[in-house]
């Protein structure tokens, strides 16, 4: 008999652990942290599920107990107790003190997660080694520039993996928040103010993640809430390096075909107004009001989050609405006809820094 | 004590704002009132101070170039003088002295109705002479909705005191509008106390920056 | 006064209810109102779960689903629960102390009224352009884009219907501080009076700052200035906090009632008197106080600083304490006494469990750094529906229960009852429970559908077949008290058989002046003393007098109706319409105009006499 | 019941007692009026002659809770017996709106 029950909460454990390992992504869950700051959060998070499993399981304990053992059998009626001085003591006392286990480590976090003094410190050459990435929330899309870079993404964010990786964040119309779920927890990007905190991603978790993490904006924004991801591509120290400076140099791209040269002629006409597509964006934030194509050609996905693929691309300059409902690009420009679609998709494909 | 008893000079209670069940609810529900109101005018003198000289750009003026003490300190004085009159209406109305209570009470509209008019004309000063309004930065629209909150409340206590000086002004006081009175005269009060800290966290406050 | 009255007509019972100033009435009222709404906040739930159902689902679209969203929990929140818990504080509070009436009758009308304008209002926005769609917070750089009226309608409607729940608080604090029957002292007061005390107190404190922050709002949108506006020196965050330090206490108003309700169920079922009587008090009090002190909890995200984030996470964690000793308190209180299963004691006794996990898991997420991971997830979401539907609904369904037949005066069916209890429990846990998880794999609230090949799929399902199974449990309920109106069986005094406090000692339902003459107390559970002491009923502590009543009357309708009125203007003047002014004006006109009527005549209310007292057979409760 | 006040047995006397008690309440008034009108003046000299912010500020927010006081327990009678439950409620309205200042002038510091 005891065996037995000993099995049944082997096997109860087990499938529990399954559960919550099991079927979340490693891209995405904050049950397979990826870095210090997740770690240190799914830390917290195991302490007080544990702790909390244990509160309940006493609650059930004595509820089981009363449950089964006073049920009315006759109709006397049970003494009046009015109360118990030392089980109110000990109901009292104890909770705090699972209170303080869980508030100690809870406060040191706190601490931690926000220390962003690296940020603001400079070395003998007047520059910061801290890296350091501003992060632009826009309706349904991320815009991510590295100031001591001087170089501009949309949409993918590149990072290097085992440092601090430092952000500013902030909003330019409504308020989003800013999560990479499998890295750390979130912080919103506000309208009024600058945030700031820092990120570290583990190389070797990024590995199992597929080099790719799942990016979240967490704050209601809209109708296409939903739909405002956006992708970290973790990469080592070197090959961040290889791709910085690609992104520096990198020029405007001449299109090598003639549907792309095409492409790029209805680009200049409809679209340049509001997509750059260099790294290097002089303009001021305001004037950016789209997601920097330069690298577009390299990325998985296409708006966040269709499939990287000509048709799925053709899909949305054709119609975007379908696929972000309330996006700021919807009719923007002239209705666009297949072959004006041919020739554009060529030319975005084509838009790669990295060769 | 029933609230339609006739009240004689004799028979008048030392408490009538609480002489009866209903006079003592109502005595109690207003102070709570008062206690909401307290954590209201909180609010607002909290969003006040977050949004203090918050203005889009440097061609706004801020605290310490629009206000002027001396309008200030005679709307204070005005208000506060009007507290200490009110207290002798209540003074009159414990000693069943309806004509003297009424006179007081008319003597405590007037001065509010000179710091309503003070208050409208500072108002217009600041549009006209500043272009400091509702509409032109976060900082005046917190400035116009926490004054004009309060002299909205002067507004409000002005016509109701007037209200229960006309209503009662043929009948005298018993037991059932003794309380209304006296409750009015609370509300009275309570927007000097909300005065002494608009002019303090305010005016005062403003002009040292 | 058609008071002592017979059959009625169909239209002088709707006239009767119009202009009702009686407490039990304004109960009834409450009751129907809020159970209108949590249909229509249910029916918005379940358009959430089968939106849901599936990834990349296209039942309703994202701006349709954004506006239910917010709608729900909006509607759930002030016009479904709150009102549900004054329909109980209504009903029964009075009659608990042993008062004839609530301090202020017509006030109690004017805040029903007001609540149900302000209802209708906001739910007005659904047929004129759009509901609001910035979720329940109406978080202000979202809610200034909103393109729609929506959120126009939110806020003037909250601040009607607000003002309304603000004077319900303060009539219900004069109630019990100066009506309470001769040797009802505070210390004996029942512990759902206590808990209607506190909340009624904190709905006095939490009510002002939702009253600001929804004048800012209305002042951003409509008459263009620049609180939240951050490009004319504005600032958002004045909005989360004015809304939370309103929206937090907000969640204890809805809990403490129901924490109520459950103590008298677990005394009256299990035949034994609350366990630790005067630390329940103390928890209670203490739980309303701590509730001011931590609203920053749900802004831990916004940046506000680890200061601030470390000082909020403890003092929020602090409040497991108090609730804790009210846990265990319940199971003392059961054990060693003698249960019985009814329908509200099976809530009662689910609610245990399903609360505790609810409460647990916000103390995890008052855990600030580990609460960046689950802000504004899904595992969000299944905290608050485990305290909120676990306790609150739980209690409301119970107290349902507990109470019909002292406010109709007829018995709920129990087999119905014990199927919605059991069908609503496992729906609950069966729709929740996995909630948990898709928070933690990385799955955001209010979004209006998700994408395949996130491991989100299963559980979705999962959670939508619960939620059928507790709109079936509704259903069964609707049946069950239609068919138990139809039948009608009447029952006396005390049809539970245990009750223990003043309402069981006088007649379901009781006569429109309560106590013919007010009872003497003797202790706690008042009535029980008197039973275990083979008394019938209270002992009376006055003789047999003429009894002192108020008038009813329609004004506060007519009020309430000026504001509805003023506050399409106030939409009309956003919008620069020319109708605007002269409607708001209107508006205004109407209800300064009743106020005005109302003040200047005079209203004595009328004499019930001595003679017709005795002539009204023994129905009127003898003390 | 509160309405049943101490009393000699003679109306007549009572009523005269209470009216010299009036009386001597109305001067006590007068004078918290004077000290109230002193403090006003004080505050506008203070901030009228300049004196350094780091003074100022919390000087006057001194005085205006002095004279806050008078008005509360003169004024408005907060001192006389049967307040308890109307200092309780103002107390706590007080406080929930002294958190709600200090964090609005503390966490909202952008
Ligand atoms: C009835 C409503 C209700 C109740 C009672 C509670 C109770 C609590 N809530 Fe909850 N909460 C909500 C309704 C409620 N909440 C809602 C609606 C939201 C979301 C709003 C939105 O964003 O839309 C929310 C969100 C919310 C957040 C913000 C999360 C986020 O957005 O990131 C937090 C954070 O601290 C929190 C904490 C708590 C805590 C600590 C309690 C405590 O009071 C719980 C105390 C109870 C117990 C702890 C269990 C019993 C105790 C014991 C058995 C003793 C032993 C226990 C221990 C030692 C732990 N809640
Ligand atoms: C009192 C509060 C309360 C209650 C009782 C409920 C009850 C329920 N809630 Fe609610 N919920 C909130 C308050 C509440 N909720 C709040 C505040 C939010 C946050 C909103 C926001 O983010 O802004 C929220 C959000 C919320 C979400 C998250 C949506 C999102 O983030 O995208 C979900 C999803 O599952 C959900 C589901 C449910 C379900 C299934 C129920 C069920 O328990 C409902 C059960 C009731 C029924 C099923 C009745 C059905 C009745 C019928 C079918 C009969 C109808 C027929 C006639 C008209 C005759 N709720
Ligand atoms: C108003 C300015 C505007 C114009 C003009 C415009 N776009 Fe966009 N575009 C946007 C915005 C805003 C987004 C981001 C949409 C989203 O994700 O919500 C976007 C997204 C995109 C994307 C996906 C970006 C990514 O990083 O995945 C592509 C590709 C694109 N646009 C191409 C075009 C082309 C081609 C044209 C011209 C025919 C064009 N855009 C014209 C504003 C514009
Ligand atoms: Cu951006 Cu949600
Ligand atoms: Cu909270």
């Amino acid at each position: 008999m005891k065996r037995l029950m000993n099995w049944r909460l082997y096997s109860l454990l087990i499938m529990l652990t399954l559960i919550l390992a099991g079927c979340g992504k490693p891209y995405l869950s904050t049950l397979t942290p990826a870095g210090e700051v997740a770690q240190i959060q799914y830390d917290l998070m195991k302490l007080s599920t544990l702790i909390m499993v244990g509160v309940i399981a006493v609650v059930t304990i004595i509820f089981v107990i009363v449950v089964m053992k006073f049920r009315r059998k006759d109709d006397r009626i049970p003494k009046q107790v009015e109360g118990s001085h030392t089980l109110e003591i000990i109901w009292t006392t104890i909770p705090i003190l699972l209170l303080l286990i869980l508030a100690i480590p809870t406060v040191a976090a706190t601490f931690k997660l926000a220390d962003v003094s690296e940020m603001d410190q400079v070395n003998e050459d007047g520059k910061r080694d801290a890296l350091v990435v501003n992060v632009r929330a826009n309706l349904y899309w991320w815009e991510f520039e590295y100031p001591d870079l001087g170089i501009i993404t949309g949409q993918e964010l590149v990072v290097p993996t085992d440092q601090k990786v430092y952000f500013n964040l902030k909003a330019s119309d409504v308020k989003h928040s800013f999560w990479i779920p499998a890295v750390g927890g979130k912080l919103d990007t506000n309208t009024d103010n600058i945030n700031k905190f820092w990120l570290k991603f583990d190389s070797d978790k990024s590995e199992e993640a597929g080099g790719l993490f799942y990016g979240k904006c967490a704050e209601l924004c809209g109708p296409s809430h939903a739909f405002m991801d956006f992708k970290v591509k973790a990469v080592s120290k070197d090959e961040f390096k290889q791709w910085s400076t690609a992104m520096q140099n990198a020029d405007e791209q001449q299109p090598t075909t003639d549907l792309a040269q095409a492409g790029q002629d209805i680009f200049n006409k409809s679209c340049i107004g509001c997509h750059a597509v260099t790294p290097i964006d002089g303009r001021p934030e305001a004037a950016r009001t789209a997601p920097n194509l330069a690298t577009f050609g390299e990325r998985s996905r296409i708006a966040g989050i269709l499939e990287h693929s000509e048709k799925d691309l053709k899909n949305w300059l054709a119609n975007p609405e379908t696929y972000k409902p309330g996006n700021k690009m919807t009719g923007t420009y002239n209705e666009l006809k297949p072959e004006q679609l041919d020739a554009l998709t060529e030319y975005l494909m084509s838009l790669k820094v990295m060769e | 004590m029933h609230a339609d008893e006739k009240m004689t000079y004799e028979t008048w209670p030392a408490a009538p704002e609480k002489a009866t069940l209903e006079a003592k609810n109502k005595f109690l529900g207003f102070w709570l009132f008062l206690g909401g109101e307290t954590v209201l005018f909180a609010s607002l003198f909290a969003t006040y101070l977050a949004l203090k000289d918050k203005v889009p750009n440097s061609e706004h003026y801020l605290a310490k170039d629009l206000f002027d003490l001396p309008l200030v300190f005679m709307a204070t004085m005005l208000l506060l003088t009007s507290s200490l009159t009110s207290v002798y209406a209540m003074y009159h109305m414990k000693n069943f002295d309806f004509k003297k209570m009424q006179l007081w009470l008319g003597i405590t509209v007037l001065l509010g109705a000179g710091f309503l008019g003070l208050e409208i004309y500072e108002f217009n000063h600041y549009v006209h002479e500043y272009h400091h309004t509702f509409t032109s930065s976060a900082f005046g629209s917190a400035f116009y909705t926490l004054t004009g909150f309060h002299g909205a409340h002067v507004a409000f206590g002005l016509a109701w005191i007037i209200t229960l000086m006309v209503r009662n002004s043929g009948r005298g006081l018993d037991l059932y509008n003794a309380p209304k009175f006296y409750v009015a005269s609370l509300y009275w009060h309570f927007i000097d106390v909300v005065w002494v800290f608009i002019f303090t966290v305010v005016y005062l406050m403003g002009m040292v920056g | 006064m058609s008071t002592l009255a017979q059959k009625k007509g169909f239209g002088a019972t709707l006239w009767d209810y119009l202009t009702t100033v009686d407490h039990k009435k304004i109960a009834i009222l409450y009751l129907i109102a809020g159970g209108f709404f949590f249909l229509v906040g249910g029916l918005e739930a379940m358009v959430i779960r089968i939106q849901l159902a599936i990834p990349n689902n296209d039942f309703v679209s994202a701006g349709f689903y954004n506006e239910v969203l917010t709608m729900h929990g909006t509607t759930m929140i002030f016009l479904a629960a709150m009102p549900l818990v004054f329909a109980f504080m209504n009903a029964v509070m009075p009659l608990q102390i042993g008062a004839r009436d609530v301090a202020f009758p017509f006030v109690n009308a004017l805040g029903f009224w007001l609540f149900f304008f302000g209802g209708v209002f906001l739910n007005m926005s659904w047929f004129l352009g759009g509901a609001p769609d910035a979720g329940w917070t109406s978080y202000a750089s979202l809610a200034l884009e909103s393109p729609t009226n929506g959120i126009d309608f939110y806020a003037l409607g909250l601040q009607i219907s607000g003002a309304g729940t603000l004077m319900g608080g303060i009539n219900f604090l004069v109630t019990i501080i100066n009506m309470r029957a001769p040797g009802m002292t505070y210390m004996r007061m029942p512990m759902f009076t206590w808990s209607t005390f506190v909340t009624s107190a904190l709905i006095l404190f939490a009510f002002p700052p939702l009253t600001v922050g929804l004048f800012l709002m209305i002042f951003d949108r409509m008459f263009g200035s620049n609180f939240f506006d951050a490009s004319a020196g504005g600032n958002t965050i004045i909005w989360e906090h004015l809304f939370w330090i309103f929206g937090h206490p907000e969640v204890y108003i809805l809990i403490l009632p129901a924490f109520g309700i459950f103590s008298e169920i677990f005394a009256i079922f299990s035949r034994k008197r609350l366990f630790g009587y005067s630390s329940m008090v103390f928890a209670t009090v203490l739980i309303g106080f701590l509730g001011f002190m931590v609203w920053a909890h749900h802004m831990f995200t916004t940046g506000l600083g680890p200061i601030a984030n470390a000082i909020f996470a403890v003092a929020t964690m602090a409040i497991g304490v108090p609730t804790g000793i009210k846990i265990f308190n319940w199971l003392f209180t059961m054990w060693g006494g003698s249960i019985t299963f009814t329908t509200p004691m099976l809530y009662a006794i689910a609610f245990i469990p399903s609360f505790v996990m609810g409460g647990v898991t916000g103390i995890m997420v008052a855990s600030a750094a580990a609460d960046y991971q689950f802000h504004d997830t899904y595992f969000v979401v299944a905290h608050f529906h485990y305290v909120i539907v676990g306790g609150v609904v739980f209690a409301i369904l119970a107290g349902t229960h507990l109470y019909w037949p002292k406010m109709f005066g007829t018995m709920l069916n129990e087999f119905l009852g014990k199927i919605t209890f059991w069908l609503f429990l496992i729906g609950f846990h069966l729709t929740f429970f996995i909630q948990h998880f898709l928070g933690v794999w990385g799955m955001p609230r209010r979004i209006f559908t998700f994408l395949p090949d996130q491991g989100f799929e299963t559980s979705n399902m999962v959670s939508t077949i619960g939620a059928f199974f507790m709109a079936v449990a509704v259903i069964v309920m609707l049946i069950n008290v239609i068919m138990t109106s139809i039948k009608n069986e009447r029952v006396g005094n005390d049809p539970w058989g245990d009750g223990r406090t003043l309402e069981w000692s006088i007649p379901s339902p009781p006569p429109f002046y309560n106590f013919k003459q007010l009872p003497l107390v003797r202790g706690l559970d008042a009535y029980w003393i008197e039973k275990m002491d083979g008394k019938k009923g209270m002992t009376p502590a006055e003789p047999l007098g003429d009894i002192h009543m108020p008038n009813s009357s329609f004004v506060p309708v007519v009020i309430s109706f000026g504001l509805f009125v003023a506050a399409f203007g106030a939409v009309g003047i956003g919008d620069k319409e020319a109708y605007g002014i002269p409607v708001l004006v209107i508006g205004f006109l109407i209800t300064f105009g009743s106020m005005f009527f109302r003040s200047v005549k005079d209203d004595h209310g009328f004499h019930i006499h001595k003679e017709d007292l005795m002539n009204d057979d023994d129905k009127g409760g003898k003390a | 019941m509160a309405n049943h006040q101490p009393t000699s047995g003679n109306p007549r006397v009572d009523i005269e007692y209470r009216r010299k008690k009036n009386k001597e309440e109305m001067k006590h008034q007068v004078t918290s009026f004077s000290l109230m009108i002193f403090l006003t003046l004080i505050a506008f000299f203070a901030v009228g002659y300049g004196y350094s912010h780091w003074f100022i500020a919390p000087f006057i927010i001194l005085l205006a809770v002095i004279q806050v006081i008078f008005q509360l327990y003169y004024f408005m009678h907060m001192s006389h017996k049967g307040h308890e439950a109307p200092s309780l409620f103002l107390y706590s309205g007080v406080t929930v709106g002294a958190i709600t200042v200090l964090a609005f002038s503390t966490i909202i510091w952008w």
